[in-house]
């Protein structure tokens, strides 16, 4: 961008924007008095827990809130003109031609019944009045704009036939195609993997410079508003509470709310036992629920005084370009910022994997899935049968009393592993064993003693409890089943299990649907750890939680795992989270462990390409850190045909480093290389070479 | 150096149909003096200046001031605009000085620039100014040294091997004949990494050349 | 301050108990204008049936044969059929055979309608199979599909005929009918629901307890294919009651001299030409409003509960 | 794509497979029996029999699904030795021929004693000759179990004199010896036989069945009794499927009716004026109200026209025991209890009686006269004396038919498989003296001494296109099938026709305004219209367009026309189908363009800024009316169930109806006909939807 004399004025300015929509409960207000501008070519990060209005005041700016939203009061002025109040009519010139959207689910978004061109040239059509052949034309342009490879050809298909971030490139090229003056981006990024999330990134900032427009990126994830956006406005049940440009909101977070969730996320690169993660104690409130008249943090707030609860605090500036909605934002020192008692923290000791004996010892695991072949024949049984080698030779062994972490994109195997592991699926070879028993069998037919010894927390929270029984029924199942306690005891157990979860024991009576997602999630472990197993495999028990409820999740885990001694086995997909949590990490691609070795070796050199490019493809909380920019090319191999030799060859940003240029790596399985003895790669890169590479992340 | 680089993109932009009070509210508020007037697709069909807006008192005077009134809310930017055909446009791949030269010969404001008929930008004298400010490093801090020079093949040089032979380099350049001295070009060079004192060594140094100001600029 | 600031979140997060719930969901139905013009109608069609004999003088079978084919008076609100029966009671007493009893033979009968038993046995073998199917796939499921493909591509109308023809037309074979052309139908919103229920973590859970088939089939599965089954069995109902009605209309309904609303149609429809179209119109305006009232009630509850899912 | 198709066409052959099994399966659990349907309720065990076995219906289970499947003729050409083909005549009839090893066409027939054989010349002409030389002697140790049996009834018969008894006696013991010496060697055995045989023949009295001939006229004589005649009608019209006439049958019916009120118009006035009502009724098209009243009457009838009815097989087959029983319980006031009008009605159907056995038998007729006659003068003691007398005189006087029986019942049988002209494979015997029972077209049952035993009908097998013979009309079910298909098609594909493009657009709209006034109005008819059962729909239409408003006829009859010549006839059951499906439709299209207006890809093309017709037509129509179209296509399957129902309250002659009469009927060959064509129009219907849809859902295209 070049500098100007004359500063233009904002693309967008939004001034005391409230939305509210009708409901069983009346009228409810979803967002109150919200205002920020976007300027061009610059990009404003519109953070928040989920429930907090983002996506509302997004639609709110294309007045499209559905039959029972209204906008109540407030100004929306898009290139100094008022929008609200707007015809339909009027509207429609505006949209997908100065404003346009990019949305969440892609998959979603886009027609399935038409192909990628006609989406993308009505577009033009529509708004340009041009020839279809003409539209077509620059609609292939578009999408090689935004390095989708075989534009035309792409052109021709159906969206379910590309993946999920080809997707969202185009629905990125349908919101670019007519030059928009604004681009609305609500959580574009979140469905996607983290090496895709990174690439799409890097395409957003380029796009950003290439065209001059202003975007309002929509997030929960403070990683990725650290890495790509330039101004920040934080938003909390409906409300602004707090707007700065990025690095200033980073380095001084004013309203305690800010302070709150930065102190939630896991940072990369620091370990369990030097940080905390501390949650915001407390809930968003529901729209209805919310207080008038007060500060509406006051009831999660540290620093709440009598004042917060009786008077509703403005947005004011605090320093340039800074504002919070606090009544003592400048006064608060975040440093010197003390977790209450109600917080529980758990205490957590460094743990080194030797002298307690293996509980789980996995040799040469194979889990293959038969694919129906397409041919005719398959219908006789007869044609050649396809094999899904979602697991394929998968060595491990995990020593009592340690968390081991995995993690990997999706389709990588992760998921099936902990499958295998728990006797959902069955192994196709290899060794699997557990205290010293062959449980490679499925649940059914395994011992009663090894299945209570062998437990398992869920991802999805709405999904983890039937929603058919109490709380108090579900945890005491296993405990009446496996028989932990005689059966007049089993409510006091399942009250103390409460306790444990720090659930309060009226929530023995509650249904599923009573509960958040947090909550949920805490009946979860508490049910996993009721049969009191030896292992408890954790699959993403925390990537479908906010960032607060994450972190009091994660401690949770902690504290739990600390008091029973249990060993985990932790499947992620968020590097930051397991280095926190893990004390070993596996790196898993298509079905092989390509790199284990303990949390901090993996962070660092010597790394195994693929965690390098997954290292730099993690969006850090933190703008002021560098990070490598290696980003992979292409999407992840199909598991029923993986690539021969390293399966990694085909994406391999480093096999130039060998002398031959990788030839080998096309045709032999790469060694395993040890660095230490608890850390190995699988590269035929020589360690030295690997050992060479700089750390991909360098915080100031 | 084109057109397509500096102009405003997205420009604000009305419909024909648009009364004139409105855009004088939206001139007025966004500090602006043309608006292209489009249609359906982007597509230009004229262009308001203030002046079209600007209404004659002569034209008013035997009005009174309620059918003022009525004549103004009637009027809309089709009324008062410059017809598609007489708005003079560049498109993005116009050199800039080819677009300053149409603003001055034809003693207008501004171009608005289409692609294939549609509008995609403006570019007005400010921008043009402010490039000429960037293209004389007006907006890096540094040193603004004139060096007059004989008009000869190899001047230019002299001064850019001098300078790199010190390492530096050259944030901004710009030449002109030297005003009422045939024969002589002024050059205006902008270092920044240099201080005041190397910079007057070395460009004191240039054979047949003469260093005529050297002064810190920036914004 | 901080036990306080507990009150005020437990307030915010406090839930309603069961019975507030409960009362929830009735007043959820009391809100559709369309499930509570639905509820009227069944109720009263429920109420009559019950009272039955306090809501008439006759009885269904007394003939009078000085007053064949008369239209509605004083002594005969909806007037008589070709036998001189009263209209109304055979009417009300008909509601009963649908809603209220099962006669199993001349002395016994079972409380419940044929519809409703019709339905309910429907249930039964079509969540079984559903289940089956959906939870234990691979040739289970193929064998019970296949099995249902079957069925459900039998003419519904050529199935009952032929079931009533073969079986013979009485109050329990009705039942095995409407339960047999039923079961697929139930069975394969069973399996959905079931091949979408079993996806969900708490089944994985069960699982890994080392549950039995029976214990996640029954007691994690089906308590929450519960909502979307309710709704449909009242749907069925009403599909029950137009099929009984049909079945009485061609022939293959309850043997006459009983109650039976389709065959009363099916008398009374001689007649419309001759001038009394009485006897053939009330039942059918009997059938027609309880079958409606059932879709009205169904929909409107469905239509409430997904408006605030 | 090709596999998909492959795999539907597989499922399809399969369900086929499955419904055909469960439609034998459930018509085998049927308690009703065909035979008492086609043969009226007063047959005889032994031609229920004889009945079942001409239709192949005592077979088991599994043969008969095998015949059904694949055909009997290939069994048949076995036992006959000789290939079988099926030829069409010229006047359309379908039959079975035998084929010589030089090419001839041949079948048999039984007359007297003597087999004919039948030969086909190549013009169509068919000469007879005597064919004796066929007949084989059966297999002689079943004959010695026989004969023994015999001789234990010949000793055990109180009607026969000693002399009798020992001349056939005597024979039968020669034959015995001859059988025991020579059963090796069945060549000899004929010859050695023909001595004893001729014996009892002349023991046989040609009187005897002479007098048999008469009993016989005498039956027929009194079935044409009008009042008898009068309650067979009512039975006739009680037992057969409502609407299920034609015009020139009710027409005859109401003359029989009318004829039958007339004659017994002084015995029983009441009678004769119901019965002259019912005769009206039929006249005027109204079959079902003649049934009822025909019903009335037929118990007013009922009492002592049964044991009059039950006299006629009686006599028929000449089962002089059964006469004498009939005889005996007409005299019992405990079995037949008489009012005073029945007395009238008995006296005058007697004196009928009498009258025609006049000439068989004097002393019997004379008797039974006096009955009548005192019955006429209500003297109801006396006539039942009479009766009883008479049935100790017809004892008496049977003597001669018994002994001419025996002596016929004591020869070795000889049998032969062959093909009948009734397009049996029919295995004949002569000489066992069993009585078998032969339906001949246009005469009715008759009984044979000596005849065919075993049967088995030909028949091609479906999947030879063969559907076998319809036991209600008696003719190929193809036949009518085919016609009633043509109806019924006309009459959905018309009803397809208007409500598609409507019901479609209709719900659409509705969908696209959901919850405005418009959308409650459209989607609650709508709701209405579909769940209302049809029959109730198609009354309120009758009421409203054929009585109030008098527009259109409020029945369809089209005798032999097709549909499409009385377009006025069509409109009520159109209306009343299109009104069911048209709100189904509508709703299942309301709810899935409600459901894609929520799609997050229509809030995009919303927020693209294409204009509102461009969403609708472009982006919500083709995946809104995915599920409908292939839902209605599943619908297929209701819509055929209404059309049952249309055409049972319209009594349009379609296929449904067809259905329904043949299901009520156990009309089994009809019913698993019928069944595959529906099933083979569902699951087609169901392929095509499927096709239909992966051209419209890309997803599936693909994957």
């Amino acid at each position: 961008m070049q500098t100007r004399f004359h500063p233009l004025p904002p693309i967008l300015k939004v001034e005391n924007l409230s939305i509210s929509y009708a409901t069983r409960y009346g009228e409810v207000e979803a967002v109150r008095q919200v205002s920020f501008e976007v300027n061009r070519a610059t990009t404003l990060g519109l953070v928040g827990e989920s429930g907090c209005g983002k996506t509302t005041v997004a639609f709110g700016i294309l007045d499209f809130l559905g039959p029972n939203g209204r906008i109540v009061e407030g100004s929306i002025k898009f290139q100094g003109r008022e929008l609200v109040g707007r015809s339909e009519k009027e509207l429609r010139i505006l949209r997908g031609d100065q404003i346009t959207m990019v949305y969440q689910d892609p998959m979603q978004a886009l027609n399935p019944s038409l192909t990628i061109g006609e989406q993308l040239a009505e577009v033009l059509i529509v708004h340009r009045n041009i020839p279809h052949a003409e539209a077509w034309r620059r609609s292939i342009e578009m999408l090689e704009r935004v390095y989708m490879p075989d534009a035309p050809n792409v052109m021709k298909r159906y969206p379910h036939q590309l993946s999920g971030g080809q997707q969202q490139r185009v629905v990125i090229a349908m919101a670019l195609l007519n030059n928009p003056a604004l681009l609305i981006m609500d959580e574009p990024t979140t469905a996607l993997d983290v090496t895709v999330e990174a690439a799409v990134l890097d395409l957003i900032a380029e796009l950003k410079r290439d065209f001059d427009t202003g975007i309002i990126y929509i997030t929960h994830n403070l990683g990725v508003v650290a890495r790509i956006c330039d101004q920040v406005a934080v938003m909390y049940a409906g409300e602004l509470v707090e707007r700065a440009p990025v690095k200033e909101l980073f380095a001084h977070p004013l309203h305690p709310y800010t302070q709150g969730l930065m102190r939630c996320v896991p940072k990369l690169g620091i370990t369990k036992e030097e940080s905390r993660l501390y949650p915001i104690r407390g809930r968003v409130p529901a729209p209805q629920d919310r207080p008038w008249g007060a500060c509406i943090f006051a009831p999660r707030c540290d620093y709440a005084t009598e004042r917060c609860r009786n008077e509703r605090p403005m947005l004011r500036e605090i320093a340039l370009g800074h504002s919070a909605r606090c009544f003592y934002a400048g006064e608060i020192d975040p440093s010197a910022w003390q977790p209450s008692k109600e917080i529980d923290l758990p205490v957590v000791e460094p743990r080194a994997a030797s002298g307690y004996g293996t509980v789980l010892e996995i040799e040469n695991l194979k889990t293959y899935y038969e694919q129906p072949s397409r041919s005719v024949l398959s219908l006789f049984g007869l044609g050649k049968k396809q094999h899904v080698k979602a697991v394929d030779g998968v060595s491990l062994r995990v020593p009592r009393g340690i968390t081991v972490g995995v993690v990997g994109e999706s389709g990588c195997g992760k998921s099936t592993l902990a499958k295998t592991i728990i006797g959902l699926e069955s192994p196709t070879a290899g060794v699997l064993e557990f205290l010293g028993f062959d449980i490679s069998m499925p649940v059914t037919r395994r011992d009663v003693k090894l299945i209570q010894e062998l437990q398992m927390v869920f991802q999805n929270p709405d999904s983890t409890m039937n929603p058919a029984y109490t709380v108090g029924q579900q945890i005491a199942r296993p405990l009446q089943r496996f028989k932990t306690v005689p059966p007049h005891q089993v409510y006091d157990e399942v009250i103390r299990l409460l306790h444990a979860v720090r659930l309060d024991p009226s929530y023995y009576d509650r249904f599923p649907s009573q509960l958040s997602g947090g909550e949920k999630q805490r009946v979860g472990i508490a049910r996993a750890f009721a049969s009191r197993p030896e292992l408890v495999l954790c699959d993403e028990p925390v990537s479908a939680l906010d960032v607060s409820v994450q972190a009091a999740v994660l401690n949770l885990l902690l504290d739990i795992q600390r008091r029973y001694g249990t060993t985990m086995l932790f499947i992620a997909h968020d590097l930051s989270v397991v280095r926190f949590f893990s004390d070993f990490v596996a790196v898993m691609y298509l079905g092989h462990i390509v790199e284990f070795g303990s949390a901090e070796a993996i962070y660092a050199p010597p790394y195994h390409p693929y965690t390098e490019a997954l290292l730099s493809a993690v969006p850090i909380p933190d703008p002021c850190a560098t990070q490598k920019r290696i980003r992979l090319e292409g999407n992840v191999p199909s598991a029923l045909n993986p690539p021969s030799g390293c399966v990694f060859h085909t994406r391999c940003p480093r096999r130039n480093l060998l002398l031959d240029q990788g030839k080998v790596c096309e045709v032999e399985t790469p060694p395993q290389r040890y660095n230490t003895e608890q850390h190995y790669i699988l590269c035929h890169i020589p360690l030295e070479e690997l050992r060479k590479m700089e750390p991909v992340i360098t915080t100031l | 150096m084109f057109v397509g680089d500096y102009m405003t993109r997205h420009p604000l932009t009305v419909t024909p149909d648009t009364s004139i009070v409105e855009v004088q509210g939206i001139m007025a508020e966004n500090n602006i003096r043309h608006v292209p007037v489009v249609e359906k697709g982007k597509r230009l069909v004229g262009l308001v200046t203030r002046q079209n807006l600007r209404i004659s008192p002569i034209e008013l005077s035997s009005l009174n001031v309620w059918e003022i009134t009525r004549l103004l809310s009637g009027l809309k930017v089709k009324d008062v605009m410059v017809r598609g055909k007489d708005v003079i446009t560049a498109t993005p791949d116009t050199p800039i000085e080819e677009a300053a030269r149409i603003l001055v010969t034809h003693r207008i404001g501004c171009l608005p620039v289409l692609e294939e008929g549609i509008v995609v930008g403006i570019i007005t004298e400010s921008d043009l100014l402010t490039q000429l400010t960037n293209l004389l490093g007006l907006q890096v801090p540094g040193w603004r040294a004139t060096i007059r020079v004989p008009d000869r093949a190899g001047e230019f040089a002299k001064i850019t091997a001098a300078v790199a032979s010190r390492g530096w380099g050259i944030d901004a350049a710009g030449s002109l004949p030297t005003p009422r001295k045939p024969g002589y070009w002024d050059v205006v060079i902008k270092i920044s990494a240099a201080t005041r004192d190397e910079l007057v060594a070395v460009l004191q140094q240039i054979e047949g050349q003469e260093l005529i100001d050297i002064r810190a600029t920036g914004p | 301050m901080a036990a306080g600031e507990r009150t005020l979140l437990n307030t915010i997060v406090r839930r309603p108990s069961r019975w507030r719930r409960l009362w929830e969901g009735v007043s959820t139905i009391g809100r559709s204008k369309t499930a509570m013009a639905g509820l009227t109608i069944v109720s009263f069609w429920f109420l009559v049936a019950i009272f039955a004999p306090f809501l008439t003088p006759y009885g269904p079978f007394d003939q009078d044969y000085k007053l064949q084919n008369a239209p509605p008076s004083a002594a005969h609100p909806l007037g008589t059929d070709h036998l001189g029966r009263d209209i109304w009671t055979r009417l009300i007493y008909g509601a009963r055979l649908v809603l209220i009893m099962l006669p199993i033979n001349e002395s016994l009968w079972l409380p419940g309608g044929i519809a409703l038993w019709g339905v309910f046995l429907g249930l039964v073998t079509g969540s079984v199979l559903g289940l089956l199917g959906g939870y234990l796939g691979g040739w289970i499921d193929e064998v019970v599909m296949r099995l249902l493909d079957a069925m459900m591509a039998f003419p519904v109308i050529l199935l009952y005929m032929i079931i009533i023809a073969a079986i013979g037309p009485s109050a329990l074979n009705i039942v095995m009918a409407i339960a047999i052309v039923g079961t697929p139908g139930i069975a394969r919103l069973v399996r959905s629901l079931t091949l979408d229920i079993r996806t969900r973590d708490y089944i994985r859970a069960a699982e890994i307890r080392g549950e039995s088939v029976w214990y996640v089939m029954f007691h994690e599965i089906l308590p929450n294919a519960r909502g979307p089954l309710i709704v449909d069995a009242m749907l069925r109902v009403g599909y029950a009651i137009f099929a009984m009605g049909t079945l009485g209309f061609l022939g293959l309904g309850l043997p006459p001299p009983s109650p039976d609303w389709g065959s009363m149609v099916a008398k009374g429809r001689q007649y419309i030409m001759a001038g009394s179209p009485w006897a053939a119109l009330w039942p059918s305006v009997a059938i027609a409003s309880l079958v409606v009232g059932l879709n009205l009630f169904a929909d409107g509850l469905r239509e409430e509960l997904a408006r605030y899912r | 794509m090709a596999k998909f198709i492959v795999r539907r066409v597989l499922l399809m052959l399969l369900t086929m497979l499955i419904v055909s099994v469960t439609v034998f399966l459930i018509t085998e659990a049927s308690p009703g029996n065909v035979a008492r349907n086609v043969l009226g309720i007063h047959i005889t065990p032994e031609q229920e029999a004889s009945f079942l076995a001409q239709t192949g219906l005592d077979r088991p289970l599994f043969e008969r699904y095998i015949n059904w499947l694949v055909g009997s003729d290939w069994r048949a050409a076995t036992r006959i030795g000789m290939p079988l083909t099926r030829i069409t005549t010229p006047d359309g009839f379908q039959e079975w021929w035998a084929v010589e090893p030089d090419g001839t066409l041949i079948r048999w027939k039984l007359q007297g004693d003597d087999l004919i054989a039948q030969r086909r010349q190549p013009d169509g002409t068919i000469v007879e000759t005597k064919d004796n030389a066929r007949w084989q002697i059966r297999d002689p140790i079943l004959e010695i179990e026989r004969l023994e049996a015999l001789r234990v009834e010949l000793l055990a018969n109180t009607y026969l004199s000693e002399a009798d008894r020992w001349a056939i006696l005597e024979q039968l013991e020669r034959i015995l010896q001859l059988l025991h010496e020579k059963k090796e060697r069945v060549e000899e055995l004929a010859v050695a036989l023909e001595q004893p045989e001729a014996a009892l023949e002349a023991l046989m009295d040609p009187a005897a069945l002479r007098r048999r001939d008469v009993f016989e006229q005498a039956a027929t004589e009194i079935k044409e009794d009008e009042i008898l005649q009068a309650l067979v009608v009512a039975q006739e019209l009680a037992q057969s499927p409502e609407g299920e006439y034609q015009i020139a049958q009710l027409r005859a019916m109401a003359r029989r009716v009318a004829k039958a009120a007339d004659r017994i118009k002084t015995v029983d006035p009441e009678l004769a004026q119901q019965m002259q009502q019912a005769a009206s009724s039929l006249e005027g098209n109204d079959p079902d109200t003649a049934h009822l009243i025909l019903n009335a009457a037929s118990i007013r009838l009922e009492g002592f026209m049964a044991g009059l009815s039950a006299l006629v097989p009686a006599l028929e087959s000449n089962d002089y025991t059964r006469v004498i029983t009939v005889l005996q319980d007409m005299a019992d006031p405990a079995k037949t209890p008489l009012d005073e009008g029945q007395q009238r009605i008995l006296g005058v159907s007697l004196k009928r009686v009498a009258k025609a056995l006049k000439a068989a038998d004097a002393a019997l007729s004379k008797e039974l006269g006096r009955a009548a006659d005192s019955l006429k003068g209500g003297d109801v003691e006396a006539a039942r004396q009479a009766l009883a007398h008479a049935a100790e005189m017809f004892a008496k006087s049977s003597e001669t038919i018994v002994r001419t029986r025996l002596a016929g019942q004591a020869r070795v049988a000889r049998t032969f498989w062959g093909v009948d002209t009734q397009n049996h494979a029919v295995r004949w015997e002569k000489g066992s003296g069993k009585e078998t029972w032969v339906f001949i077209v246009g005469t009715g049952w008759k009984a044979f001494s000596g005849g065919p035993v075993e049967y088995i009908p030909l028949q091609k097998g479906l999947l030879r296109g063969d559907p076998g013979m319809s036991l209600r009309t008696g003719r190929p079910v193809a036949d009518l099938l085919f016609i009633r298909l043509r109806n019924s098609l006309v009459l959905a594909g018309i009803a397809f026709v208007v409500v598609m493009p409507l019901s479609l657009l209709l719900g659409l709209v509705a969908g696209l305004n959901e919850g405005k006034l418009l959308d409650r109005v459209l989607s609650i008819s709508g709701m209405v219209f579909s769940v209302t059962p049809e029959f109730a729909t198609g009354i309120f239409l009758i009421l409203i367009f054929a009585l109030w408003l008098r527009w259109v006829p409020g029945a369809t009859v089209f005798g032999e026309q097709a549909p499409w010549t009385r377009p006025d006839m069509l409109i009520l059951p159109v209306l009343t189908l299109t009104l069911v499906e048209l709100g189904y439709v509508l709703r299942i299209t309301r709810a899935s363009t409600v459901e894609v207006m929520k799609a997050a890809y229509v809030r995009t093309a919303f927020l693209k800024g294409l204009p509102y017709r461009r969403i609708i037509f472009k982006h919500v129509m083709r995946n809104a009316l995915m599920a409908p179209i292939t839902v209605i296509m599943l619908h297929v399957n209701w819509l055929l169930g209404g059309i049952v129902v249309v055409e049972a309250i319209f009594g349009y002659p379609g296929l449904g109806s067809y259905l329904l009469a043949s299901a009520l009927f156990k009309d089994f060959n009809a019913i698993e006909a019928g069944a595959m064509i529906l099933v083979a129009v569902a699951v087609g219907t169901q392929l095509i939807a499927d096709v239909i849809y992966t051209f419209l859902n890309p997803r599936i295209r693909y994957t």
